[in-house]
């Protein structure tokens, strides 16, 4: 059956900062009323409410977004936070658009919010208790554990250096030191700089990884009807896809992300893409630690498995290169407050399909990308193949 | 342009908090459980205070799962039988770490590593510590196996293994 | 509206206040064995999606929807988690089946409950942090708060709230799979310990753990099964605020407004008479009273009258929480709200053995979130 | 022994302990920073008003929740401190859940120039009957013990 057509016309968004005075609540209401001006909507157009946001263990609010709710315009209004875990942020979107193309509602405001600094004695403490209780926890896990032994994985498996991976974080906060929100911008970051900064879990080292932040975004979506009455630049939303894995992660094969390929594989099948390296113009794939990037673009089929990083080193994915990658900057140089952080990536998305990225805008005239998020135990994937 | 589409949020310094420039309110959450182990976690628990692995087959695929579990999340069916597995085991993966879960420096580095347990399907392991091995001579492949603790010591708990070391 | 979506399958685990026997994992897997079993499907080959509702805090897990897919045959499936009531993950799948994107999606939600050793601390964690918590409360104060409201605006007594754990704990006794049928009077429950004054320990609903798996399928895709499909007419969510200020004491605005979404979309206009029956939160019995006339399933103020006369038990005109709804079930945290909806399936499918109720062809199962939210979801199902 | 795939005994069953181990440390935001500042060093409870839906918000917000409008700090206006009673009850337990040896009452109270209620302590006199609609005051530590919070007010006192 042909599907109901579903459009983004709005994005606001919250400026990414490392300790928030803002509550949550706030934050949401900061992202919200940005979002809703930016497609002059006021909440009353607006007939439901989607909401993102990760661990309740971050923002130390039980049934968070509950609590969140009335910041997020949900007053009154159908609200449903859907959850998985990092693949949160862009899963928000994918939940967004089966909310409007059921034709239950005409739009639906997808809001996503974090606030990770509240947590203490540190926001890590929250990734203590994402381990198995019976039989990892006693072992007194932490989260670079789990992406220090992918990392290491996917190292070995291909011969890479951390050089090649290194390079990943150079070009996300250099690209992070044109966008207004971004926490770790940094137009002069070098290569030594990463390779040399305090090594936290072999191979992880400090500038590998992105900053705990506080923050959140929002977007408008709107079924074809109204969406081109709202915005002459709709930017349809083609395809979206999730897909998650087995949660025994000691038996898979960490090397590689086979839940993004299936991800991708549903995303690209409903917006009818077969080569996805032809017919993608921009990619925002999901990069909470340097190799995250290089592991999702394989998974998304953009680069043949453990190319990615070759494709890096010849430039291809500089914002300026044949397949901008990462162009808002990314988690890496932005910021990862975790949920708001992968809609963040939809936002882009948005903003450069519609040439208002401004100091980012990619060259050319792309027509189509994709954002992907990640999450849990290395385990979810979420696409969202975007259009105009 | 978007530039207009962010809001100007208020950033805080740790500084604000120590100086009191902030009001807080904190709040120790009291979150506490006994999580039922249930058959096939038990199982597994009770049999490690013995000093030994088990896994679980399943008749369909012919798998030895392994942690065990009571169904096959393949074929999605019960699983069959108890199996007896080795205390070796191969590392899959592993990381070299120096910062304890709220980034405090170590002083001894921890080696955690997924270890594939012999007698269980190809691949199949769990998440634990390496010992008596100098960190930078970890590989991945290198054979090891469990060091338990004394039946004594011993309590039904993953740390009933003290850690994996290398096969000399 | 795209397309039309029917329940093809049902299974449960429990409902018991404790299930040592079994961990989480195998509680779902057994109920989700039930549940393919009654809809005759393959998980790993006939089912497109898989949704949980599930809620950190009740886990005691970071992140819990980690843990979802195994027991469920959705390893490397298309499968999220509502951090919501079931009713609000049958809400998702229903979307994703009225969008074409899917054709069959699976949707589970269970407690364990019992396995909580601090649960009134876990609830006043989702009290604001600045203005509400502090007062270090046991959150029972606000259910304590909302009733003696709704008595101070003469909506409803404490005789009447009695009425309804009589009534619900008797309703009980007949369901095999309630964990707190019981026969006590009107007297025992007044006289029961006091938890927040005028709520007694009896007009509080004690939890139970269990598991519920329900299989959903487009019209289409549904005659091709076995099982005896349950049309799902309408469901409908809302919140009202997070907010004690601003949050509407007296009228169940998140029931109304759940409840007018639900009706719009299964096209129902005279809810009283086009609805035989309904299963609705009573986590306190003032919450039945609270929720029948949101619901618009008894006329305003009369809620209490009706259930005193019987209008609300198995025999009356509009029977109400016929499984003994959770004050004999047991709240099932996270998954009360689907619970509700089984007993709708059951009893349109002529499934209820002793309890069941003559020639119904219409229900309407309601959820609510529990302390401190105002969040409800509803969900009109007819056979 | 235990069986392969039920277990036999009560005493076969297990179960393991654990925790969630974080506490964490709040800022009021950007409201509730000013409403509480005020509170502490001017002894004065604000409100926020949305003039266009006509609801006046205790504690004051960043926003309407209604039409998600700004409440810029020309929307404040001082409330109460006297209200009337709106609800009330009478807590017999603790967060423990264990019996609270003096239970405590608590009341839900509509300041004066606020649109709905706020939640605190409520101290009764001795035999006076409660009953809603009665007029309260609250009652604020002294100056010198005001940290900026909520517990600044002590109690409802009825008037």
């Amino acid at each position: 059956m042909t599907m109901r057509r579903v459009a983004v016309v709005g994005a606001g968004m919250t400026k990414f900062v490392r300790r928030a005075q803002e509550t949550g609540r706030e934050l949401a209401w900061e992202a919200t009323s940005k979002a809703l001006e930016s497609c002059e909507m006021s909440i009353d157009q607006i007939e439901a409410v989607v909401m993102g946001t990760g661990p309740d263990a971050f923002d130390g609010v039980h049934m968070k977004s509950e609590w969140l709710a009335d910041g997020a315009g949900a007053w009154g209004k159908p609200c449903l936070r859907g959850y998985v875990g990092g693949g949160t942020g862009v899963f928000a979107a994918a939940q967004g658009w089966y909310h409007v193309a059921s034709g239950l509602f005409d739009t639906c405001l997808v809001v996503c919010e974090e606030k990770m600094s509240p947590a203490q004695p540190h926001p890590q403490g929250a990734f203590l208790t994402i381990f198995d209780s019976f039989i990892e926890r006693p072992l007194g896990p932490n989260l670079l554990w789990i992406f220090a032994l992918e990392m290491n994985a996917y190292m070995q498996r291909y011969g890479l250096r951390k050089e090649d991976i290194a390079q990943v974080a150079v070009k996300n906060k250099r690209n992070a030191a044109d966008h207004p929100a971004s926490l770790l911008g940094d137009r002069n970051i070098t290569l030594k700089d990463i390779l040399e900064s305090e090594v936290m879990a072999w191979p992880v080292q400090r500038l590998d990884v992105s900053p705990v932040t506080d923050g959140a975004v929002a977007v408008v979506l709107a079924a074809d009807n109204v969406a081109r009455r709202v915005t002459p630049q709709p930017v349809w939303i083609e395809g979206v896809g999730w897909n998650l894995d087995t949660a025994y992660w000691t038996d898979r094969d960490l090397s590689y992300p086979t839940y993004v390929e299936e991800a991708a594989r549903m995303a690209y099948r409903m917006a009818g893409i077969t080569e996805p390296r032809q017919q993608i113009h921009i990619a925002e794939p999901y990069d909470p630690f340097d190799y995250k990037e290089l592991h999702h673009l394989e998974g998304l089929m953009l680069f043949p498995k453990g190319k990615a990083p070759e494709a890096t080193a010849l430039g291809i994915t500089q914002r300026n290169g044949d397949l901008p990658v990462c162009p808002s900057g990314g988690l890496l140089g932005v910021g990862n407050p975790i949920a708001a952080a992968g809609l963040m990536k939809v936002a882009e998305l948005f903003w450069q399909l519609r040439g208002e990225a401004g100091g980012r805008q990619v060259p050319g005239d792309p027509r189509r990308g994709v954002a992907q998020a990640w999450g849990d135990l290395m385990q979810v994937g979420t696409v969202v193949v975007m259009g105009k | 342009m978007m530039d207009q589409w962010v809001y100007s949020t208020t950033g805080l310094h740790e500084k604000d908090f120590e100086t009191g420039r902030v009001l807080v309110e904190t709040w120790k959450s009291k979150a506490e459980y006994a999580w039922d182990a249930g058959i096939a976690m038990g199982r597994f628990l009770e049999e490690l205070r013995c000093g030994r692995l088990v896994g679980r087959r399943c008749n369909s695929c012919h798998r030895v799962l392994f942690p065990p579990r009571m169904f096959c999340e393949q074929c999605f069916r019960p699983t069959a039988e108890w199996v007896t597995l080795a205390e070796t085991g191969t590392v899959m993966t592993y990381s070299i770490v120096h910062v304890r879960w709220d980034m405090v420096r170590l002083n001894q580095p921890q080696v955690p590593a997924v270890v594939a347990i012999d007698g269980a399907s190809q691949g199949m392991g769990i998440l634990h510590l390496l010992g008596e091995v100098v960190p930078e001579s970890v590989k991945m492949g290198m054979r090891v196996q469990a060091v338990w603790k004394t039946p004594e010591e011993r309590e039904g708990s993953i740390t009933d293994i003290r850690y994996f070391k290398p096969i000399s | 509206m795209n397309r039309t979506v029917e329940i093809v399958g049902v299974g449960w685990s429990g409902f018991r206040s404790i299930t040592p026997d079994q961990s989480y994992k195998e509680l779902i897997f057994e109920a989700a064995t039930r549940a393919y079993a009654d809809a005759g499907i393959d998980p790993r080959y006939d089912v497109q999606g898989f949704v949980t509702a599930a809620e950190d805090y009740h886990e005691g897990t970071s992140i819990y929807d980690e843990y979802t897919p195994d027991q469920l045959g959705a390893a490397q499936r298309p499968m999220h988690t509502i951090a919501g009531d079931g009713l609000h993950a049958l809400a998702a799948a229903y979307m994703q089946i009225a969008s074409g994107l899917m054709d069959v999606v699976v949707v589970e939600a269970h407690s364990k409950a019992s396995n909580i050793l601090s649960l009134p601390h876990i609830t006043a964690f989702a009290e604001d942090p600045t203005f509400e918590r502090p007062l270090a409360l046991h959150p029972i104060a606000l259910a304590g708060l909302e009733m003696q409201a709704l008595i101070n605006s003469g909506r409803i007594t404490e005789e009447e709230c009695a009425g309804v754990v009589v009534k619900n704990r008797r309703n009980a006794t007949r369901n095999p799979s309630a964990a707190h049928g019981i026969e006590v009077t009107s007297k025992d429950v007044l006289a029961s310990p006091p938890l927040a004054s005028p709520l007694t320990s009896l007009m509080a609903a004690p939890h139970a753990d269990g598991a519920l798996v329900f299989v959903l399928a487009d019209t289409e895709r549904a005659r091709t099964l076995k099982g005896n499909p349950v049309r799902v007419r309408g469901v409908g969510w809302a919140t009202d605020t997070p907010a004690l200020d601003s949050r509407d004491w007296t009228g169940g605005r998140y029931a109304r407004k759940a409840a007018e979404m639900a009706y719009r979309v299964a096209g129902i206009h005279t809810p009283g008479r086009e609805i035989d029956f309904a299963e609705v939160d009573d986590s306190f019995a003032h919450k039945e009273l609270l929720h029948l006339e949101a619901l618009d399933l008894v006329p305003k103020g009369r809620a209490g009258e009706w259930t005193l006369q019987g209008q609300t038990a198995p025999s009356g005109s509009m029977p109400v929480n016929i499984s003994g709804g959770a004050l004999g079930e047991g709240s099932l945290l996270d998954a009360t709200g689907l619970s509700r909806a089984l007993e709708v399936v059951l009893q349109l499918r002529g499934q209820a053995g002793p309890r069941q109720l003559p020639h119904v062809t219409t229900g309407l199962a309601f959820g609510w979130r529990g302390l401190p939210t105002t969040v409800g979801v509803a969900a009109v199902l007819s056979a | 022994m235990v069986p392969a795939d039920r277990l036999e005994h009560p005493t076969e069953a297990r179960t393991w302990k654990g925790s969630i181990p974080v506490w964490h440390r709040y800022t009021a935001g950007i409201a509730g920073e000013r409403f509480l500042r005020v509170l502490k060093e001017q002894g004065k409870i604000m409100g926020a008003r949305c003039g266009a839906c006509e609801v006046t918000y205790v504690p004051p917000r960043m926003y309407c929740e209604r039409c998600l409008k700004p409440l810029p700090d020309a929307s404040w206006k001082e409330v109460g401190p006297r209200g009337e009673l709106v609800s009330f009850t009478r807590v017999y337990l603790d967060l423990d859940g264990e019996q609270l040896k003096t239970p405590r009452w608590v009341g839900l109270v509509r300041l004066e120039g606020a649109s709905g209620v706020l939640l605190h302590y409520l101290q009764l006199p001795e035999g006076v009957p409660l009953r809603p609609g009665i007029q309260v005051e609250a009652v604020l530590k002294p100056a010198g013990e005001r940290r900026g919070s909520i517990l600044d007010i002590e109690h409802w006192k009825v008037v």
